[in-house]
């Protein structure tokens, strides 16, 4: 068999010991490729890895394997017909899309949310956090073989996705979001049942402390390793958990907030170490601000209200020529879209902006170089990355 | 299918120059020869499969078709979102090991290839390289419109529409995507064609592999693939 | 705020008129291709925008031109500041700023193959990023009709036929008149 | 890291006596309320009007033919195709019935990829009869319901005049409407001209009038005239109102005129190559259907003249519309671009009497009758011959042509149209202006259910003070027996009416007699139906010509059974201004037919 390189004289990354070269006819190096199906839960991207014994020493990402051309689709579509298709760029997390489409739309067409919306958005997108967060910590303990955490976490994410259903009609792809408002209202009793869930997912999270947080084995694969110099937050782009692990406590939420948010009493979790268990620590401590905000908005829902702003009629929207760029917090950090308007009745340019944009790519590739080959996966779920959002 | 935008042009005459990567070029492996590439071949599945053969004596067939069926190991690949839906059901919550399904991490332990949802054409190349890869009789599921009809990237240019014209598919499961309930069915009523014998999706590849390798060979450009067997 | 950053570096760089209509505490400002790099370093370095939230580019076919948007923020001021930048569409080639922002070269090798806009200098920009042996024009370009291709390349499924109400009411109930 | 910390994951093992989470039998398991399964359509309710094709961003929706459709309906249904569609249900939010619903159904297999499309509510299937299921929260929301309400003059300010009431849309109102437009299209095949009612619609949307008054004027010269007075069944059949209020497409199309400056107007709709042809065409009659096959057949190249007994052209939009729903210049408007098309109108000029029947044959190639509706007709109830009782088009005419008439302080009208609307509302105006007030009662046969009046003219005359009373049978006009006054009127007799038809669907008014009511009034105008006068076609032509019920007897396109002979509008159809002026188009594509053919065979 064959290995081919456009071109060498682009190597060297120097090895572990700093010196040699990675010469793959001295039979010292081995390519090993990690993907394209899931490693752990981070969705279908390649790792292509050059290993020295179980030693790394250059990890290349490649991506697109779930690219449909998300931005070009939207350029061919009304500004409602983008509505149900954009919540298919995040499969874990897809609510933050329709948000983050909604209100770039809202903003350039001059549309004023009513209030009762902007607390229904707020509820949806702190449930899908919630929810992403469980696959994320269910992942990272896959990762490290640690079955059992995922199976209660895909458990308690399931019994969420019943109230999703229940309030949107939808357990993956909600759809719920309109631009102009949302669907509909809370239904009967559902307070009560999401307050069910949110028990038992404490209960089950008290498991997972002692289980996986408090656990030896974890410990040890997990701490010290990964390090992201917290100096390289800003010149790789580092956004959301993966910077707080690293004290830096970029919250989208607290930092610009929308929708409700300045309503709601809550602190951004950090750590210092920036290491595989901060990062993994964070987000398990940024499920209880997401089970305590959770709480306080049903607490705090509107009585009643519209649901919708009055919205042109859809069929023949246009929207005149501006650009915007809406921002949010997402589970895996800052989110947004850049959206282009011509006056017309279809998007100029639609530019979806996700973190794992640049945590998966140059990120990764920076971090790969000297760790484990078993610790690669960890690496990469631990940045909690989502590949289609690099590729849309 | 109206509200097409009339501004778009379909002038797509403009010649581009092809890629490095795609041009015909020597290389040197690692024992020191030279060889000739051309990355627009598929080396890989030169091979056509051959059809397996049924057993003589009916009880025997019926008695291996009821085996198959009572063990459906799914590759786990999800290729698009449908993969998401997969997770519950490996849970307790729906359970479907209960049914004999479970989820194996190499074509080469799976018989159930799911093709969860659109197939890029990135995808497309991977997934026909692990189908062929996988060990015969094997199955096929179509998951969502994305398989059947192209779903909503039906004017993508980078996802396939039919999954028929490129892999065997034994089943469709509508929705978008399908619920790990919907899915559970799916693999019920997969369960009772092949305890009927009808699960013949294997055999037509190997029978159509001309056609297939044709149909596939159109979409995909460039079969220079990474090379995961060193 | 904005407006007072933007006085400082109006006349340093010739920078166009501010663009603030759409939400707070957001702005765009054209900029000349020869001050990119001073513009980006001078707001990086000093104005605080440190942070570079994304690098893309929209095909304003019709005026022949490609416009870049570096989008920058300020954690501390809670500001987004958008640069715009034309470059002919026809000689698409950028500055490479992958040495201010390691992640810029990603977005640069995904506009290299998007769009077709070049980046010299810019590490492995000229690998394939997200599409594998295409052949086509850069797809994002707003000449490539991806329905066209689509249809073309991928068959639809047969047997689907739609009638118009109007027409067909023409046709069933007055078709003399 | 501590000993502890070795010791805490078998914590977990406490689990191992708790109860399963397993669902026992998840193939059963129903899906929440508000699940969006598979679509469902409830097919009577359905209208076909594919706006759940146009905003289907998948195009997974096809409207395809369906069997026996019902009244109004395009006869198309939704297909879906499961092989695109992406359960978004923004179909079921733009549907404009709110027939298509979702159930909470979910499974669905097959073999065959091509099993996954279906027509919902035709194709049976399991989930059609299933309860829950998506459900649009409250009302449409995707496409405006609510009408711009039009601006109108108070009725204590118009009362006095007749002046328009109507203020017509300013852009930003127009607009608004416009835009609720779906684009359908089911509202074309209601309107007897089968205007581009869609189309110019967009171009109120657009800005670009003037394509907005070129698509007008290609299928109807009164644009101006049916601005303001069309009767627009359109509205009937338009999707919007099945939840909410149809368009306005009336006001829109008046919309259109207003804003394009007059002197556009000819360049817009384009004069034609005068005469080019050489063969002629008279036409009897300048009324809606009578100039529009002029203004059409002169655009066809052929030298038209048209000749008119009264002494304006317009007939009955003229003489039996008054001025303050049709102001005179509107109409002087449209006429003025027919005739700058080349169409000669001849008026005072009176067929039968000035210029023969048999000379009109022979001078022209062609000759359309289209001689409208001027006789009014009598209850013939006693009394009715008294010279008091006044029939409403003639009443009407003379008040157009400005001729004096008796205004009492009190008037009885019998009959419950528009015409009786008009003549009431006239007449009301006329007694203000006399005697600073209005007495006016109107007595119709039909019950409030079963009005034939348009609403708002109801409406309208109640806010000027007009009285009106249903289902009030008129019996006798009741007049001075003796003294000075003798024969004079001062009032009508009238029973209520329990039914009007019979059995058999006859008009057979049923009274009750003993609920009996007189209205004082010294004049009584009969508004109840009018008929043709004929009489100008000669013994020898009326003998020839086929009838049917009273009126000449025509062909689909319009051809009576002389081949030179036309007949349009009113006197043969009708009866308003929109259906005359598609029987004037049908009418000129005939007669073109026919004198294409005819220069064919001479050449």
């Amino acid at each position: 068999m064959f290995s081919f390189q456009p071109d060498r004289s682009q190597y060297p990354a120097p090895g572990p010991d700093g010196k040699l070269e990675i010469d793959l006819e001295t039979g010292q190096y081995l390519k090993l490729w990690q993907g394209p199906n899931h490693p752990g839960m981070t969705g279908n991207m390649s790792v292509e890895l050059t290993v020295c014994g179980d030693e790394v020493v250059e990890g290349k990402t490649h991506v697109g394997y779930l690219h449909r051309g998300f931005e070009k689709l939207m350029e061919r579509r009304s500004f409602i017909q983008c509505f149900p298709i954009v919540c298919r760029i995040c499969v874990p997390e897809p609510d933050f899309n329709e948000y983050c489409y909604a209100a770039a739309v809202e903003n350039l067409a001059g549309i004023e949310v009513p209030e009762y919306a902007n607390w229904m958005r707020t509820l949806i997108l702190e449930m899908g956090r919630f929810n992403s967060y469980m696959m994320a910590i269910g992942g990272m303990s896959g990762a490290l073989g640690l079955g059992v955490v995922g199976q209660w976490l895909t458990y308690v994410r399931d019994i969420m996705l019943d109230r999703f259903e229940e309030l949107t009609g939808a357990r993956i792809y909600h759809m719920f979001i309109l631009p102009g408002g949302v669907r509909g209202h809370l239904p009967e009793g559902f307070k009560d049942r999401m307050e069910e869930v949110l028990k038992t997912a404490e209960r089950y999270l008290a498991d997972v402390d002692k289980v996986m947080f408090s656990n030896a084995v974890y410990k040890r694969r997990t701490k010290g390793v990964g390090y992201i110099d917290p100096k390289l937050f800003e010149p790789y782009g580092v956004t959301g958990p993966n910077a707080r692990a690293g004290g830096v406590a970029k919250d989208v939420r607290k930092d610009a907030p929308y929708l409700v948010y300045d309503q709601l009493d809550f602190e951004v979790p950090t750590e210092t170490a920036s290491d595989i268990w901060a990062r993994t620590n964070v987000r398990r401590r940024d499920i209880d601000v997401s089970i305590d905000l959770i709480r306080q908005i049903l607490k705090k829902f509107p009585k009643g209200g519209e649901v919708m702003a009055e919205i042109p009629n859809v069929l023949h929207w246009k929207i005149p020529r501006g650009e915007t760029y809406i921002k949010g917090e997402s589970s895996r950090g800052e989110y947004g879209y850049y959206l282009v308007t011509d006056g017309s009745g279809y998007p100029r340019r639609v530019n979806v902006r996700g973190p794992s944009y640049t945590h998966a790519m140059a990120l990764l590739e920076l971090l790969i170089p000297g760790t484990n080959i078993s610790d690669v996966a960890a690496l990469m779920v631990s940045l909690h990355t989502y590949p289609p959002e690099i590729e849309r | 299918m109206k509200h097409m935008d009339p501004n778009f042009r379909k002038d797509t005459k403009t010649e581009f120059p092809q890629r490095e990567e795609l041009k015909p070029r020597k290389v040197t492996t690692p024992d020191g020869q030279v060889i000739d590439i051309e990355p627009l071949q598929d080396y890989f599945c030169q091979e056509p499969p051959k059809v397996h053969q049924k057993s003589y004596f009916k009880i025997v067939e019926d008695f291996y078709n009821w085996c198959r069926a009572e063990s459906l190991w799914i590759l786990a690949f999800g290729t698009g979102c449908g993969a998401i839906e997969m997770r519950p059901l490996m849970t307790p919550r729906f359970d479907a090991y209960r049914y004999g399904i479970q989820w194996r991490a190499t074509p080469r332990q799976a018989n159930l290839l799911m093709i969860s949802g659109y197939l890029s054409v990135k995808t497309l190349k991977r997934a026909i390289r692990t189908y062929e890869q996988m060990q015969g009789p094997k199955y096929v599921v179509g998951l969502g419109s994305c398989t059947i009809n192209g779903g909503m990237y039906w004017d993508s240019y980078n996802t396939i529409k039919k999954l028929e014209e490129y892999l065997p598919v034994d089943l469709y499961i509508a929705g978008c995507m399908p619920r790990p309930e919907a899915l559970l069915a799916g693999f019920m009523e997969l369960k009772k064609k092949i305890k009927a014998g009808n699960a013949e999706g294997a055999n037509k590849y190997a029978e159509k592999f001309d056609w297939y390798k044709a149909n596939q060979k159109a979409v995909i450009k460039d079969w220079d693939m990474p090379d995961y067997n060193w | 705020m904005m407006q007072a950053i933007y006085d400082r570096l109006k006349d340093r760089f010739q920078l166009g008129a501010l663009d603030v209509r759409s939400r707070k505490g957001l702005a765009f400002v054209d900029l000349r291709r020869e001050f990119l790099r001073p513009v980006l370093t001078e707001l990086r370095d000093v104005e605080g925008f440190t942070h570079l939230i994304l690098l893309t580019a929209v095909d304003w076919i019709e005026d022949e031109r490609f416009q870049l948007t570096y989008l920058l923020n300020n954690r501390q001021k809670n500001l987004d500041l958008g640069l715009r930048l034309r470059l002919d569409r026809n000689l698409a080639i950028g500055e490479t700023i992958h040495d201010l922002w390691p992640t810029a070269a990603t977005y640069q090798r995904e506009l290299r193959e998007m769009f077709g806009i070049a980046f010299p200098g810019s590490p492995r920009v000229d690998e394939e990023f997200i599409l594998e042996g295409w052949t086509d024009m850069p797809p994002y370009r707003r000449d490539f009709d991806t329905l066209a291709y689509s249809q073309q390349t991928h068959a639809d499924r047969e047997g689907r036929e739609t009638s118009d109400p109007r027409e067909f009411m023409k046709q069933i109930l007055y078709p003399k008149d | 890291m501590s000993f502890k910390d070795v010791l805490s994951p078998f914590t977990a093992w406490k689990h191992v006596l708790e109860t399963p989470v397993t669902i026992k039998d998840p193939l059963t398991r129903e899906a929440a309320d508000r699940y969006r399964g598979f679509h469902k359509n409830d097919i009577e309710l359905c209208i076909g009007c594919s706006s759940c094709e146009a905003i289907c961003q998948n195009a997974a929706i096809d409207m395809v033919p369906v069997k026996d459709p019902k009244e109004g309906d395009s006869g198309l249904r939704p297909q879906i195709d499961y092989g695109r569609c992406c359960w978004c249900a923004l179909c079921v939010d733009i549907c404009m019935t709110g027939s298509l619903t979702m159930s909470n159904e979910y499974i669905w297999f097959d073999e065959d990829p091509d099993a996954f499309r279906f027509i919902p509510g035709v194709d049976a299937k399991s989930w059609d009869s299933s309860e829950k299921g998506y459900r649009r929260e409250g009302g449409r929301r995707l496409s405006g319901t609510e009408r711009v309400e039009m601006r109108e003059m108070e009725p204590d300010l118009r009362i006095g005049n007749f002046d328009e009431i109507v203020a017509g849309y300013d852009r930003a109102e127009a607009v608004l409407e416009a835009d609720r437009c779906v684009e359908c299209g089911l509202c074309v095949a209601t309107c007897p001209a089968h205007m581009d009612i869609p189309d110019y619609i967009k171009t109120i949307r657009e800005g670009d009038y003037e394509h907005g008054l070129e698509l007008l004027y290609n299928s109807n010269p009164f644009s101006e005239v049916c601005g303001r007075v069309c009767t627009h069944n359109c509205e009937t059949a338009c999707a919007a109102r099945h939840e909410g209020d149809p368009i306005a497409i009336r006001w829109l199309k008046r919309h259109i005129t207003d804003q394009v400056p007059y002197d556009r107007y000819v360049d817009i709709v384009g004069k034609p190559d005068l005469a080019k042809t050489g063969q002629k065409i008279a036409i009897i009659g300048a009324g809606p259907g009578g100039l529009t096959a002029a203004f059409d057949l002169a655009r066809m190249g052929h030298a038209v003249t048209v000749y008119e007994e009264k002494e304006k052209p317009g007939g009955m939009m003229r003489y039996g519309i008054p001025e303050y729903r049709l102001p005179y210049e509107s109409l002087d408007r449209d006429i003025g671009v027919i005739e700058a098309m080349g169409v000669k109108i001849k008026c005072g000029v009176r067929i039968g009497k000035d210029i023969s029947m048999e000379k009109l044959k022979a001078d022209n190639d062609a000759v359309v009758l289209a001689i409208g509706l001027h006789l009014g007709r009598s209850t013939r109830v006693p009394g009715s011959e008294s010279p008091d009782v006044e029939k409403a088009v003639e009443l009407l005419r003379r008040i157009t042509a400005g001729e004096e008439v008796p205004v009492p302080k009190k008037v009885v009208v019998i009959g419950g149209g528009n015409v009786a609307m008009d003549i009431a509302r006239s007449m009301a105006r006329l007694q203000k202006q006399r005697h600073g007030e209005v007495g006016i009662t109107v007595t119709a046969l039909e019950s409030f259910d079963h009005f034939l009046a348009d609403e708002e003219e109801v409406v309208e005359s109640r806010e000027e003070g007009i009285e009106i009373l249903d289902s009030r049978g008129p019996q006798e006009v009741i007049t001075v027996k003796s003294g000075k006054n003798k024969g004079k009127v001062k009032g009508l007799r009238t029973w209520r009416v329990d039914s009007i038809f019979d059995e058999k669907g006859r008009f057979n008014p049923h009274y009750d007699e003993g609920d009996e009511m007189v209205h004082d009034g010294e004049m009584v105008i009969e508004a109840i139906g009018q008929v043709s006068d004929v009489s100008l076609l000669g013994e020898k032509l009326t003998e020839a010509l086929e009838w049917n019920r009273g009126r000449v007897k025509i062909d689909h396109d319009g051809r009576t059974s002389e081949p030179w002979l036309w007949a349009a509008g009113d006197c043969v159809k009708g009866p308003d201004v929109i259906n005359a002026v598609a029987d004037g188009h049908r009418v000129a594509q005939s007669i073109n037919q026919v004198l294409v053919a005819m220069r064919e065979a001479k050449a």
